[in-house]
């Protein structure tokens, strides 16, 4: 099991703001694709790949060959607009 | 170093001369303020500011002990506001305590810089035409080469 | 634009709040704050400043000016204090308002760098082993040549 | 007449704030020469020029070769130590 959150118009397009999933996916970039597969919501949130940025257990990673092992929480969204 | 991630409005005068007293040894103390801004035709009724719970403290101290490391400090704030906020409303602060005016100045634009773009918020603009989400600037991503 | 050159403390807290307030179209509130610091070895007294009145306020409103016609500002503000002043005092502060951070940050720093150098102040540290005029650094002046 | 005005150092080597003299120099180099010939405690507080700024009627200039002519008040200083 692992927790997924959305934020921003990821969140919105998806529908929700966070769920619980069984993955067997192995990097971030597996793991996008099987929920790219899974509804057109999924499809029309990962629509544009350059606008996504993922955090795992709410650190910020680089690259989305990133390793889901041992993970508990993913975050996507938009590039941030702080400050 | 102090860091707050809020949805209550903050009170940059308190704030700032709290955070300047009894810097004995600080020549310098910059402060920024982040106002929400009206659109050029005022017709923004709201900024509404989602964030990440528990990531947003994180990310803003990972941010705040860069600066820290980097620059000669003597104390570091930061305040950063969720939820809705009207025009004229102060949305975020930083303030920097140094020696001197170079590292205090460049620490305060350095923090600003990275939570422009390393902090998980994400402001949505309402108006009465409708509500649509702020997208990043280019600009800000590129002010990170600096560094 | 507003200019005080005064003998009494400033309020920072209060000026940087009401320079903040009413700022509707500006996003970007810089403050910078100069504290009499003490002596790596505590031994401060005082700090004295002379200055040249008539010229001061023609200075700083000159340089405010300059500032105010190079970046996008909303407002501008300097105190600058003279006297006698003690260590943890608060001598002088500018503020600047703008519609976006880089002016704010830039003009506040420029308005400091002139300020430092073409502002006829001088300062004298007083301590228990006798008084000695403050030198100018050549990196202030070496400062003026970024803009 | 012209009145001369002494700041910092300057003034505590001169002994005075300010006074009213009468000249003929016509430009900022004369006046500080016939000042350094005047007494010896002009002479100290201007045996470094590299170290005296002067301010025309309050406006800075770059240069001792600045005339004199219509200037009512002429200060002399060491580098400014603001901020």
């Amino acid at each position: 099991m692992i927790e997924l959150l959305y934020f921003a118009w990821v969140r919105e397009r998806i529908g929700l703001p966070k769920e619980h999933i069984e993955t067997q996916a192995s990097t971030v970039a597996e793991l996008i694709n099987e929920l790219i597969a899974k509804e057109d919501r999924y499809a029309l949130a990962f629509s544009d790949l350059s606008a996504i940025r993922v955090a795992l257990d709410q650190d910020l990673i680089d690259d989305f060959t990133a390793s889901l092992e041992g993970v508990r929480e993913v975050a996507f969204f938009p590039p941030m607009t702080g400050g | 170093m102090q860091i707050s991630v809020q949805k209550e409005p903050f009170d940059l005068g308190q704030i700032a001369q709290e955070f300047a007293a009894g810097h004995r040894h600080m020549g310098a103390i910059v402060t920024f303020t982040g106002v929400v801004r009206d659109s050029d035709t005022d017709d923004l009724d709201a900024m509404e500011i989602e964030h990440y719970p528990g990531m947003t403290e994180r990310a803003i101290a990972k941010i705040a002990t860069q600066a820290a490391s980097r620059w000669d400090l003597g104390d570091v704030l930061v305040i950063h506001r969720f939820g809705r906020l009207t025009p004229g409303e102060q949305i975020m602060m930083v303030a920097t305590a140094a020696p001197h005016r170079k590292d205090a100045f460049e620490a305060a634009e350095y923090l600003m810089d990275y939570l422009k773009s390393r902090a998980p918020f994400w402001k949505k603009e309402v108006t009465s035409s409708g509500t649509s989400w702020v997208d990043a600037k280019p600009e800000d991503e590129d002010a990170l080469s600096r560094w």
